[in-house]
């Protein structure tokens, strides 16, 4: 490894042995300070979530080698599902508005490549722009996200259709176990602040650089893991020429055998971690109140209706076209990217099935004059799926 | 009074001290319990001031969500209060009442929400010292649980 | 048995027959518009639901333990659609269309029900306990030799699986509907095998199918407050359990409501507790226990709990013996005058 | 990273730790109600933003729009009819439709209002420089249009000639009637043509919709863009009048409204294709549109 610029040049590469995380988590809260909490992915139950994780009781490495991702995505760590904007007090007569104050410092310990790098997207969209969602930047601001090299892709994951890896360098600091070792890679300045801490720790069994050729190997490793549907899952397509292929996308007569069966609920999009559409509501009591921003969904029924009662999206086929459209062409023609990172919690949370690879395949066939991006392994794969379920469907 | 916002916009006022004092939202059909809660006050009987009165048509209006709505917002007992079996106003409002607040309270009671905070009483218009009584009984009642401090909104 | 449970399978490959080449006649002759029923999922075990608009796609019809997604719901919509409404109907989906009919919420001279009889359908978080892996890992359940054989992804192999009882949902446990009633037809009935399955008697009775109702009863106040704070700080208020169910069926849903606004959009406990009471109550005495409340839950919430706890106080208080069948009349929607008064 | 979490709590002051979300309205005050139409069913507020410096920092353009609330009830986006050129209170005509609108038409001057702002990409000023402007509204839809006619008569030299259709059901539901009857006809290079839908007693004008009417005014589309604003009905109708007079779709402007909730191009909800109206809009030309999903 190449010594350091000191500002932008490789980041920070520590190994130590053992699997232990709690040097890392306690060199973690060094820097975010008091209060700072800490939540992992849980074990035990059927639908699993991320929960509080007391520092001194962290899992080591080796837990999140028998699991797969969470059920429920982190999302609202950073986007609640419930959160004040405000709260007033006084009502019309004598209003006075006055801003909720920003939660305690986390840190996201054991989130999967795809999670954080939905995190990135998620950054794109509510800090990017002419408008900064300060609420959500304050939280993330104070959030570290600890990123575990994924080894136990789920059976319904993808990421590496959507362009990531389960080795994908995304978050704060990149976790990547091998062997009796791990692989500590910083990959945001606040991780670098998290690795200086680690190092400064030093001692018997500390951290020290690692090994550039040996972390190469592990990275490559990592990353080389393949997904049980990423071959399947034919989107790649659809990036090209996003612009270009929009008016067929939106015409496409497959949505007419897609959309009816969906049951207009919110799963898919609660379950995402790049889903962020959301409501504003208040919640009056007397002359006070809060208002409140919750998840919504894109699926509900009355999402888009207005005032005198017009909904542009009034059927189930406008919806689920919204939905899928939203991730596979309206983001990338804004962002140049899909807003999905493949982890398959939608297609593991439909109850009737509906699922992104069955949609990309739909899609890809109306785009198919155009140069088809079919790999010859997965087409076929795809040609196989296609013979029972698509031909004789129209 | 409504519904919603009687308990509520006290609570705020009261700080659970050792002052504390129950809250109970009675639900009170207009042709009996109502006019039994007048009575009982024109009487001059004495209840504990802790009952909040709100009339309603009928026992069979009271839809179990009025129920934990009041207790979302701050009571800590819930009265319903009805004509006899019977004697309904509109001749059978208060059976579906019956049934429904049957099972009303037991899936309360499953949910973990204590059943005794939850009352169903038939009080007639010319029983003034039963309405009184009842409020006296249930004040007692409620005050040995103490306050509600499930399914209730931060204040 | 063993003989028997080959049997059943070649029964219900029968019964797959029978429903294809009776969705293509209801189509080809035009008596209908859609054909509402299964076809494979693009990937995993179970069966998604299939809406059949041409003699072709009838081919692509399944029946059989795969087929959990309950499809009574959409005929609400459907309905609405020029042409009538063909439903492939287990047991569960016919109490579901004539909750909807007594409802007046469905035009009966909308719905062709075509039965079909059933012998469950499998539970894929029981299937993978039983061979040790993730539900998701499941590709295929195929009966045979009255247990089931489980593909894995990525396997070649299936492996040898538990017994088909082993590996049913619940509410297919608790079934007394596998031979569907009240239907125009009912498909397959001269299939012996399974004629005999369904005729069998629920695995669960009723005290069997209400134990984990007897025992959240058991449970100290406190403790019971406990467990539902926590599974409804689990709920994702999606409102898939209320847009799956055939007992909500309401036009406007008063979870929508603004003017009173009943749910508030916090997602807090109050609310949650607000939503779940308000969601049983709603459907006590209405619900017709096919469980698709549960079965499309997200965050796996025990839903049924509730349901099955009113059922078994509607039948312990009022004496109705099977709540879940639609009567004329809903148990809540009439009185006795000797119902009994145990607090009033 | 610590640092910088504490640099910018003591620049946002205390411990907010950085700057006001752009959801949190700022406190407003109504100054004054104006009762646009006989029926009530427009009113004009008239407001002022309670901390002078914001409210002297809001700038905005003819077409841009702010976020009213009644606080307990809800918040709507309403284009700005008050002219950035006239400083002075920000003038909102709201059409009672909803839950916010209905419960806005229930307050008295002097009550307060929550506001935030400005939204949306306002009208093309710099396209429109010198060329000719036809304007073509429909009720409250003069709303946005006022605040550009008033900002092109206040900037008369940058533009041509100023022509104004407008319509309404009745003649009570005309809005700004004093800019429509007194003040716009005696502008310098300007017509005004009003047209109502339904012709009464004591009205000598012309009587029919819109979009026929503008075929009658017959404006030339050379060297014109035409701005068009009003109920989606209404726009969808007098689009075929306009190609046929000649308006290419470059040269047809037009204002969208769908379903906001921040204003800000976050909740994802007021999306046509890949633009949002909020962030994008709610100004579009026809050739803009004529590219997005047909789903608004």
């Amino acid at each position: 490894m190449e010594a350091d610029d000191g500002t932008r040049g490789a980041p920070t590469m520590l190994q130590y042995s053992g699997t232990s995380l709690e040097p890392l988590v306690q060199a973690a809260l060094r820097v975010m300070g008091d209060g700072t909490r800490v939540f992992a992915p849980e074990a035990g139950r059927e639908v699993r979530a991320f929960a509080p994780c007391e520092p001194g009781k962290v899992p080591a490495a080796g837990y999140w080698a028998t699991l797969t991702n969470t059920d429920i995505s982190p999302k609202g760590y950073l986007l609640p599902q419930t959160e004040d904007v405000m709260r007033w007090r006084g009502g019309t007569g004598n209003l006075a508005i006055e801003e909720p104050e920003a939660g305690p410092p986390a840190v996201l310990l054991g989130i999967r490549p795809c999670d954080a790098a939905a995190f990135e997207l998620l950054d794109e969209v509510l800090i990017g722009g002419p408008f900064v969602d300060q609420t959500y930047r304050r939280r993330r601001e104070r959030t570290v996200l600890i990123t575990m090299a994924c080894t136990k892709p789920g059976p319904a994951c993808a990421c590496d259709a959507f362009g990531l890896s389960p080795g994908h360098r995304s978050g704060d600091v990149v976790v990547y176990p091998s062997g009796g070792r791990l692989l500590v890679l910083a990959n945001s300045p606040k991780g670098e602040e998290i690795l200086g801490a680690l190092q400064a720790e030093g001692g018997p069994g500390g951290a020290v650089p690692a090994d550039p050729g040996w972390a190469g190997e592990v990275v490559a490793a990592a990353c080389s893991t393949p997904t049980p549907l990423g071959e399947r899952i034919l989107v790649q397509g659809l990036l090209d020429n996003p612009q270009g292929i929009a008016g067929a996308l939106f015409a496409s007569k497959a949505w007419d055998r897609l959309a009816p069966r969906c049951l207009s609920c919110g799963a898919c999009t609660y379950v995402c971690p790049t889903c962020y559409c959301f409501a504003v509501n208040d919640e009056p009591r007397g002359q006070s109140g809060r208002r409140v921003r919750t998840w919504d969904s894109c699926q509900f029924k009355d999402f888009l209706t207005m005032a005198g009662g017009h909904n542009p999206r009034p059927g189930k086929l406008e919806r689920v076209r919204q939905r899928f459209l939203h991730k596979l062409n309206y983001h990338p023609q804004r962002y140049g990217k899909f807003l999905c990172v493949g982890c398959g919690r939608c297609v593991l949370a439909c109850p009737v099935g509906l699922h992104i690879g069955e949609v990309a395949e739909a899609l890809a066939a109306e785009i198919a004059p155009l140069p088809a991006p079919v790999p010859p392994a997965a087409g076929a794969a795809a040609g196989a799926a296609g013979a029972a379920g698509e031909g004789s469907d129209a | 009074m409504s519904v919603a916002e009687a308990p509520e916009e006290r609570a705020a006022a009261e700080p659970e001290s050792e002052a504390w004092q129950p809250k109970i939202v009675a639900f009170c059909c207009n042709w009996c319990s109502y006019a039994g809660a007048d009575l009982a006050g024109t009487s001059r009987l004495h209840y504990p001031a802790t009952v909040r009165v709100v009339r309603v048509p009928c026992s069979g209006r009271v839809n179990p969500r009025f129920v934990i709505r009041a207790f979302q917002r701050g009571a800590d007992g819930v009265l319903v209060a009805g004509c006899h079996p019977g004697d309904c106003h509109y001749s059978t409002g208060n059976y579906y009442a019956r049934r429904r607040f049957l099972l009303a309270r037991r899936l309360l009671e499953y949910m973990g929400i204590d059943p005794e905070r939850f009352w169903v009483k038939w009080i007639s218009g010319s029983e003034g010292p039963k309405f009184a009584e009842v409020i006296r009984e249930m004040s007692a009642a409620i005050s040995a649980l103490g306050p509600n401090r499930k399914a209730r909104e931060e204040e | 048995m063993k003989a028997v449970a080959q049997d059943l399978t070649a029964d219900l490959a029968r019964l797959e027959e029978l429903a294809r080449s009776r969705a293509r006649e209801l189509l080809e002759a035009g008596t209908v518009r859609l054909v509402l029923g299964h076809r494979q999922a693009w990937t995993g075990p179970t069966a998604v639901p299939h809406f059949v608009t041409t003699p072709e796609a009838a081919g692509l019809l399944v029946t059989g333990p795969g087929c959990a997604a309950g499809i009574a719901k959409y005929v609400l919509d459907e309905q609405d659609k020029e042409g009538k409404v063909a439903v492939l109907a287990r047991g569960c989906d016919t109490l579901g269309i004539r909750r909807m009919i007594v409802d007046k919420r469905v035009d009966p001279e909308k719905v062709l029900v075509i039965g079909l009889p059933c012998a469950g359908s499998i539970d894929p978080a029981k299937v993978a306990n039983a061979v040790g892996a993730d539900a998701a890992a499941i590709a295929r359940v195929t009966p045979r030799d009255g247990r089931v054989e489980v593909l894995l992804h990525g396997q070649k192999e299936p492996v040898g699986g538990p017994p088909l009882d082993g590996i049913l949902r619940d509410v297919c446990l608790a079934c007394d509907q596998k031979v569907p009633s009240g239907c125009a037809e009912v498909l397959g009935a001269d299939l012996a095998v399974l004629a005999e399955v369904s005729a069998r008697p629920p695995v669960l009775d009723a005290g069997d199918a209400e134990a984990e109702v007897t025992r959240i009863e058991s449970l100290s106040p406190g403790e019971r407050y406990a467990y539902w704070a926590d599974v409804f700080s689990r709920c994702l208020r999606c409102f898939a359990c209320r847009n799956a169910c055939p007992a909500c069926n309401c036009r406007v849903c008063t979870l929508e409501s603004y003017d009173p606004k009943w749910l508030g959009h916090p997602t807090d406990m109050p609310n949650q507790f607000m939503f779940h009471f308000i969601r049983a109550m709603d459907v006590a005495g209405r619900c017709v226990g096919c469980g698709e409340c549960e079965r499309v839950c997200p965050a796996g919430l025990p839903l049924m709990s509730l349901n099955r706890k009113l059922s078994r106080d509607i039948r312990l208080l009022f004496g109705v013996e099977r709540p879940h069948v639609p009567g004329d009349v809903e148990p809540l929607g009439r009185f006795e005058p000797e119902d009994p008064e145990e607090f009033m | 990273m610590m640092a910088a979490v504490k640099a910018a709590s003591e620049a946002g002051g205390g411990c907010r730790c950085g700057e006001r979300s752009p959801l949190v309205p700022h406190v407003a005050r109504i100054d004054r109600i104006v009762d646009e139409t006989t029926s009530g069913s427009v009113r004009n507020f008239h407001v002022t933003i309670q901390d002078a410096a914001v409210h002297g920092g809001f700038s905005y353009i003819p077409g841009q729009c702010g976020m009213i609330s009644v606080v307990g009830v809800g918040e709507s986006m309403i284009a700005l009819a008050s002219t950035p050129t006239r400083p002075g209170p920000l003038e909102f005509a709201v059409k009672a439709a909803g839950r916010n609108t209905n419960a806005l038409h229930e307050l008295r001057a002097g009550d307060m209002v929550g506001v935030r702002g400005p939204y949306g990409n306002g009208f093309p000023l710099q396209d429109m420089k010198g060329k000719d402007l036809v304007f073509v509204g429909g009720g409250i839809g003069m709303s946005g249009l006022r605040s550009l006619i008033n900002y092109c008569l206040d900037s008369r030299d940058d533009f041509g000639r100023v022509q104004i259709i407008y319509g309404a059901r009745t003649r009570g539901e005309l809005c700004f009637k004093e800019d429509l009857f007194e003040v716009w006809p005696k502008a310098p290079n300007a017509g005004v043509h009003v047209t109502v839908d339904v012709g009464e007693e004591g009205w000598d004008g012309p009587v029919g919709f819109v979009p026929p009417f503008v075929e009658q005014v017959n404006p030339s589309p050379q060297g014109s863009v035409a701005i068009v604003c009003g109920p989606p009905i209404m726009i969808k109708l007098t689009l075929p009048y306009l190609q046929k007079l000649g308006f290419s779709d470059e040269q047809i402007v037009m204002t969208l409204e769908l379903k906001m909730q921040c204003g800000i191009g976050k909740c994802g909800r007021c999306n046509i294709g890949h633009k949002y109206v909020c962030l994008d809009g709610p100004v579009f030309t026809l050739a803009e549109l004529k590219q997005l999903p047909d789903e608004y």
